[in-house]
């Protein structure tokens, strides 16, 4: 055999890629579920096995070169403190969906086509871990393809629920592509200017040549760069395509993709923004920081105040999304270390929070056959624990103490403090807040204080399965607003990374 | 020599340009696919002339998979255009 | 780096073939229209790599292999990494291509029309049969419902006109 | 270099007429016709650039598949737009315009079109090449960079290597970089020890055994440097084949027949058919094993064997190509092309080696091994990439049930 | 110039001006018909005689065999294109006879459907 801790990053991106293509092979019935969760299962402990690694190795920073290429020309994987985390968060969140996947997808998607399914769902992972894990931009876009391509589908799978799904897919599509093709041509023009396509030689290009970082082609692929990470990450004006992608994807779908597709996408920004541009330019030079703190500022009022006016949860749920991904943009925006490890770990505890509240939504439709608020009603009597984990993911959304939300938000407002003329922004993280209060309450009010529709069919609590890994990312999630120092560390530690990185 | 060639590719230039005016002209489908099938001929011709021109004629296989392409690409839109479907 | 028109309006072209595919892909309400134009405005961009690899009186990064004949050349070869970059970028292109088309034939199925503008009306439609459902909580509920005949009237109209589109031939 | 841009000029007039032509035409006929137009014609403006394997791919995917793939899309849709109550966008033509406007401006800081001293041709690509000449040969298979070997540094004609000046202004350096006089790609021998061969100061030609065995600079840059993101177009290929089946295709019960419309009655078109489907097929093979050689390989050879395949079922009718190629050989048939390309990056792995390092396939011949590598690589590309295309028409050609 | 280049050069000018016919004639016929004529013949020709004009330039001795697989090739080329092209024609004919595309005549000059 070979060693496995020697190969540890390449094995954590090719395992799902074939794994994932001989799940076409596994038949009918519960058997491309129970190969997809092995995968995703190995994935996740090799995952953990990477983060010891990092932390073991004395530079903070595990290198894997492809082919045994030196890494200034062949391909790079380059795993440190922020990409190891991320990586466990999207193996770990892959991992808990996948679980929960088999009642969802049972229901959602025909049986006839399961193990196409799993085969795209854990290529959709490969996809996301390969963005995460490597050092070469070009890598980047062939893996966001991938994710996306897979992604596409996977939101297309909601067809037999409602036909919305087509069009969201397709919209996403058309804007994913746009967005990725605006990344390519950013690539494109930091190559032509820097000459090699390893991040880490691209900052060392930029910023060792003189006169390129002062040049008008670095500028627009800058411009383009943001643009194309804006679309896939989400930003507010760019958005468009997420809450009907969210609303419509079979419920499995929304669970995974709003906990990894768009972290993935802000991990992205910050390998670009402060990896390659280095803080120094992106930040100082441009105009970033106030650019991006708008937009995130704006998207959290804005999509808070369209999320109370929902009456469907899923799209309740996605406009939330928007909003708290505006938290995440503004925490990096600030450039500072509270402000970055606020952001940090807010992708953390977003991921958890999310995850586990539209895994509760699948629950609620999986029983109920709808999720808008008047299928609730009553709920949180007939179905204590999915209700009730609902209201807890809902209290980390508000940032309520002893959720994790309130670590995130408190990193946040520190960065908010620490910079000087940005104490607006804590206000608008505590407005943010208050109207997160008022959308999860609309759900509290309908589940516990109202009574069931007449007409609502006799419902009992959700299959185990599906309580399980729901309840494993809300306990994370309240269990790492208590003990926050394993969480601290790591995030910290990466913010000083990143920032130090210029 | 190489300013025969690159008459003679101006003169090719010059007819693909003609042909295209009638490939979006129309009027009938018959004539756009005629005019479709005229270009990939002509695009043939290009390819490799375009070998001479660079000095490298041994890239001639492009000229065959542009045949290949041209030919089957003709026969799927008269396809649908006769028959209205693929299979 | 001194810029000289004569050298670089070879990149002009490339950006004006991506606006012609991004003004497809925003401007045209027929998804065919759409997906098309995409395909155009990455061209645009692999056009940009192409050009990236040109070296002046360069050949094609292809050695020949004959030792002592007229054909072999030798050299300068143009630069064969944007090449490689973008053969990966066509096959991702025509991939996306493929899953849009699939898309496309699936709205068409389930809606009848691909006019994106006809589309979101159908889709408009659908959301507020939904909203009024979700509000409509009880009788008094429904009886405010019913007070709204603009919504409802609306809706059928657009879910009508969506249905009824008719397909021309040619 | 005139008569490039010459030519250049006015195809890229004719490309961009055609382009505004595919998005006004109202006819999605005419549009799906003209795209294969402009692809033919993009395809020469790359073989004008001198990139032939990119032009290959054009033209097979571009003129062939995505023209097929819109025609197949088609059978279910109306054949015209709608009317449009204005013209122009407005909101649409300023974005473009503005987005336009910053990606020239963009431009104007960049190295002239052929410039060879543009940063991308002397910075690491040089080093990239010559990696494949001086490190890797036949009998010691891929060699440590020496000592003393400077990345950042630029070779002259006698061989001498030097560091690039810091300063800017000075110039002077131009004068002796082969780089400036021969452009970046004579491939010549870097390693200490081995002189790089000069006849009569200009006479520059490749080693005997530089790289073992790939002439094709594109094929051995595809496959071996960014040999892992090929491994992922693969996998591109294959997730969209399979997304096709999963959103298209229909159950089928057993011995419900097929229909179809063959053109069997037109004779000629026949019998041509029935003459060059081999011969096609040949060709396919043909150019997924001389990928190494000249332009070609795997992904361009599995799209001329899909083209051949398609050609039968456009001719004889799908059921025909079902009788030879059943559904379910091709779908496991895709996956088998992808498995082929990771398994060999992971044979390296249990031969000793990182992932995907050929080298390590044949311990007594490294060079071998890369052939061997290589050669697996481009067969696995090519089985996929055949195998999803006409999977891909299959599920798009395939009458819907109403 | 050196006799092979000459005559390559008469064989390129006739091709040239055959085209150049077929492209006018293409644009210029009234019906379908009529173009169908212009278009399918010079096609032929013209690249016939571009191709075997080629012939007499490619570079390499005649006595080696890279120069000869050329030359082969270029045949070949020719080959295909004499199968091709006159199939795709006579397909393309056929089919618009069936669809019931009606010629172009002097008194009737309904064939060309405005």
């Amino acid at each position: 055999m070979f060693d496995v801790q020697a190969n540890l990053p390449v094995l954590i991106v090719t395992i799902p890629l074939i794994g994932g293509i001989l799940t076409i092979l596994t038949g009918r019935g519960w058997k491309p579920w129970a190969w997809a969760t092995l995968l995703t299962g190995t994935i996740f402990y090799l995952t953990l096995r990477l983060i010891v690694a990092v932390w073991a190795s004395k530079t903070g920073i595990v290198s894997y070169e492809l082919g045994n290429w030196p890494r200034q020309w062949g391909i790079e994987y380059r795993v440190d403190a922020l990409n190891s985390f991320i990586l466990c968060i999207v193996a770990g969140v892959g991992f808990l969906t996948t679980i929960y996947a088999k009642c969802s997808v049972e229901k959602e998607v025909p049986a006839d086509r399961h193990n196409f399914f799993y085969a795209v769902w854990v290529l959709a992972l490969c996809g996301l871990l390969g963005i995460t894990i490597t050092g070469d931009a070009f890598n980047v876009y062939v893996l966001l393809e991938i994710s996306s391509l897979t992604v596409y589908a996977l939101v297309a799978m909601g067809k037999d629920t409602h036909r919305g799904a087509l069009t969201a897919s397709l919209r996403y599509l058309i804007l994913g592509s746009v967005g990725a093709s605006f990344i390519l041509l950013g690539i494109g023009y930091l190559m032509m200017i820097t000459g090699t396509l390893n991040m880490q030689d691209m900052h060392d290009r930029l910023h060792s040549v003189p006169g390129i970082l002062q040049s008008k082609t670095v500028l627009v692929a800058f411009a383009f760069l943001v643009v194309g990470l804006g679309i896939k990450m989400a930003m507010f004006p760019l958005h468009m395509w997420l809450p009907r992608a969210y609303t419509y994807a079979p419920s499995a779908v929304s669970a995974l993709l709003s906990a990894t597709a768009t972290k993935v996408g802000v991990y992205m920004t910050f390998r670009f923004l402060f990896t390659i541009f280095g803080v120094g330019f992106s930040f100082m030079t441009m105009p970033t920081t106030w650019v991006l703190a708008l937009c995130a500022s704006a998207g959290i009022i804005v999509t808070g105040v369209t999320a109370l006016r929902q009456t469907n949860l899923k799209r309740m749920l996605a406009y939330s999304s928007v909003g708290q991904l505006g938290y995440i943009i503004l925490g990096f925006s600030l450039a500072n270390v509270n402000g970055v490890a606020g952001s940090v770990a807010h992708i953390l505890n977003h991921a958890l929070m999310k995850g586990g509240m539209f895994m509760a939504l699948g629950a609620v439709f999986y029983r109920m056959n709808r999720v808008d608020l008047r299928s609730v009603r009553g709920l949180g009597r007939r179905m204590p624990f999915t209700m009730a984990a609902f209201v807890l993911g809902g209290l980390g959304l508000v940032g309520f103490p002893l959720t994790a939300g309130f670590i995130s938000k408190w990193y946040l407002v520190q960065g908010c403090l620490d910079r000087p003329h940005m104490w607006p922004l804590a206000g608008v993280v505590l407005v943010g807040s208050l109207l997160a209060v008022v959308y999860t309450w609309r759900v509290v009010e309908a589940a516990y204080f109202q009574e069931p529709d007449p007409g609502a069919p006799p419902v009992t609590e959700a299959p185990t399965l599906m309580l399980v890994p729901m309840w494993i990312l809300i306990g994370a999630s309240v269990y790492f607003g208590i003990d926050a120092t394993g969480t601290s560390k790591i995030t910290v530690t990466a913010a000083k990374a990143l920032l130090g990185g210029s | 020599m190489q300013l025969v060639y690159l008459i003679t590719a101006v003169a090719l230039l010059v007819g693909l340009f003609i042909l295209g005016i009638r490939a979006i002209a129309g009027p009938t489908v018959w004539d756009r696919i005629l005019a479709t099938n005229a270009i990939g001929t002509k695009t043939i011709l290009f390819v490799t002339l375009l070998g001479y021109i660079a000095g490298r004629p041994e890239f001639i296989d492009m000229a065959i998979i542009y045949a290949l392409v041209t030919f089957i690409t003709t026969i799927a839109i008269l396809k649908f255009a006769e028959k209205g479907r693929l299979d | 780096m001194t810029a000289s028109v004569l050298g670089i309006y070879n990149y002009w072209i490339y950006v004006l073939l991506m606006m012609i595919g991004l003004y497809g892909v925003i401007a045209k309400p027929n998804l065919i229209k759409q997906a098309i134009a995409l395909g155009l405005f990455q061209t645009g961009i692999f056009l940009y790599y192409i050009s990236m690899a040109v070296i002046d009186g360069g050949t094609a990064p292809v050695w020949t292999t004959i030792q002592d004949g007229a054909q072999k050349f030798e050299g300068p070869y143009d630069n064969p990494l944007p090449h490689v970059l973008i053969l990966t970028a066509i096959v991702v292109s025509v991939s996306v291509l493929a899953v849009a088309l699939a898309l496309i034939i699936n709205i068409k199925r389930r809606y009848g029309t691909i006019e994106a503008d006809e589309i979101d009306e159908i889709d408009q439609a659908d959301r507020l049969a939904e909203y009024a459902a979700g509000q409509a909580f009880d009788a008094a509920d429904e009886a405010e419902a019913e007070a709204q005949p603009a919504i409802r009237a609306a809706a059928a109209a657009a879910a009508h006109a969506g249905h009824a589109h008719p397909g021309s031939h040619v | 270099m005139t008569t490039i841009v010459i030519i250049d000029t006015l195809l890229l007039l004719l490309v961009t007429a055609t382009a505004i032509a595919i998005i006004e035409v109202r006819s999605l006929y005419a549009s799906a016709m003209l795209t294969s137009v402009y692809s033919l014609l993009m395809a020469l403006v790359w073989v004008n650039m001198h990139s032939m394997d990119v032009a290959f791919t054009e033209a097979a995917v571009g003129g062939g598949i995505s023209t097929i793939l819109l025609i197949g899309t088609l059978v279910h849709l109306p054949r015209e737009e709608k009317k449009l109550k204005k013209r122009l966008h407005a909101p649409a033509a300023i974005t473009c315009a503005l987005a336009g406007a910053a990606l020239i401006y963009g431009t104007l800081d960049m190295p002239n079109f052929g410039d060879p001293m543009a940063p991308i041709h002397h910075y690491r690509v040089p080093e990239m090449m010559s990696q494949t000449v001086g490190f890797i040969n036949q009998t010691k298979g891929k060699q440590p960079a020496p000592e003393g070997f400077d990345p950042y540094a630029y070779r002259t004609f006698n061989g001498a290597v030097q560091g690039i000046p810091k300063d800017p202004t000075d110039t002077a350096w131009r004068e002796t970089s082969i780089i400036a006089q021969r452009g970046i790609m004579v491939p010549q021998v870097l390693t200490p020890g081995h002189e790089p061969h000069h006849e009569a100061g200009h006479h520059l030609h490749p080693p005997d055994d530089f790289n073992g065995h790939i002439p094709n600079s594109v094929t051995s840059l595809l496959a071996g440097y960014r040999g892992y993101d090929t491994m992922f177009e693969t996998t591109v290929i294959f997730t969209a084949g399979v997304s096709l089946i999963m959103l298209l295709r229909r159950p089928r019960r057993e011995g419900e027949a097929q229909k179809s419309a063959p053109m069997t009655d037109q004779v000629i078109l026949r019998v041509v058919t029935k003459m060059s489907i081999p011969f096609i097929l040949l060709f396919g093979l043909y150019v997924i094993t001389h990928g190494e050689l000249g332009p070609g390989g795997g992904f361009q050879g599995g799209v001329v064997l899909a083209c051949g395949f398609i050609l039968f079922a456009l001719v004889f009718g799908r059921p025909a190509l079902y009788r030879v190629l059943p559904p379910r050989v091709t779908d496991v048939l895709t996956g088998v092309g992808v498995l082929i390309y990771s398994g060999t990056g992971a044979a390296c792995l249990f031969f000793g080696g990182k992932f995907l390092d050929y080298s390590a396939l044949n311990a007594a011949s490294p060079g071998e091994g890369e052939a061997l590598g290589m050669t697996l690589v481009e067969y696995g590309v090519g089985i996929t990439v055949s195998m999803v295309m006409l999977t891909i028409f299959n599920q798009l050609a395939e009458e819907q049930s109403k | 110039m050196a006799w092979n280049e000459i005559v390559c050069t008469i064989f390129l000018a006739l091709g040239c001006v055959v085209t150049l016919t077929g492209s006018v004639g293409l644009v210029r016929m009234p019906d379908f018909y009529a173009r169908l004529h212009t278009a399918g013949k010079t096609d032929s020709l013209a690249q016939l005689l571009i191709l075997f004009g080629l012939v007499f330039v490619t570079p390499g001795p005649v006595d080696e065999i890279g120069g000869w697989l050329i030359r082969v090739k270029l045949l070949m080329v020719g080959m295909i294109l004499i199968i091709a092209a006159p199939t795709a024609t006579h397909a393309i004919t056929k089919a618009a006879h069936l669809s019931g595309l009606k010629p172009w005549t002097k008194t009737d000059p309904g064939g060309e459907p405005k």
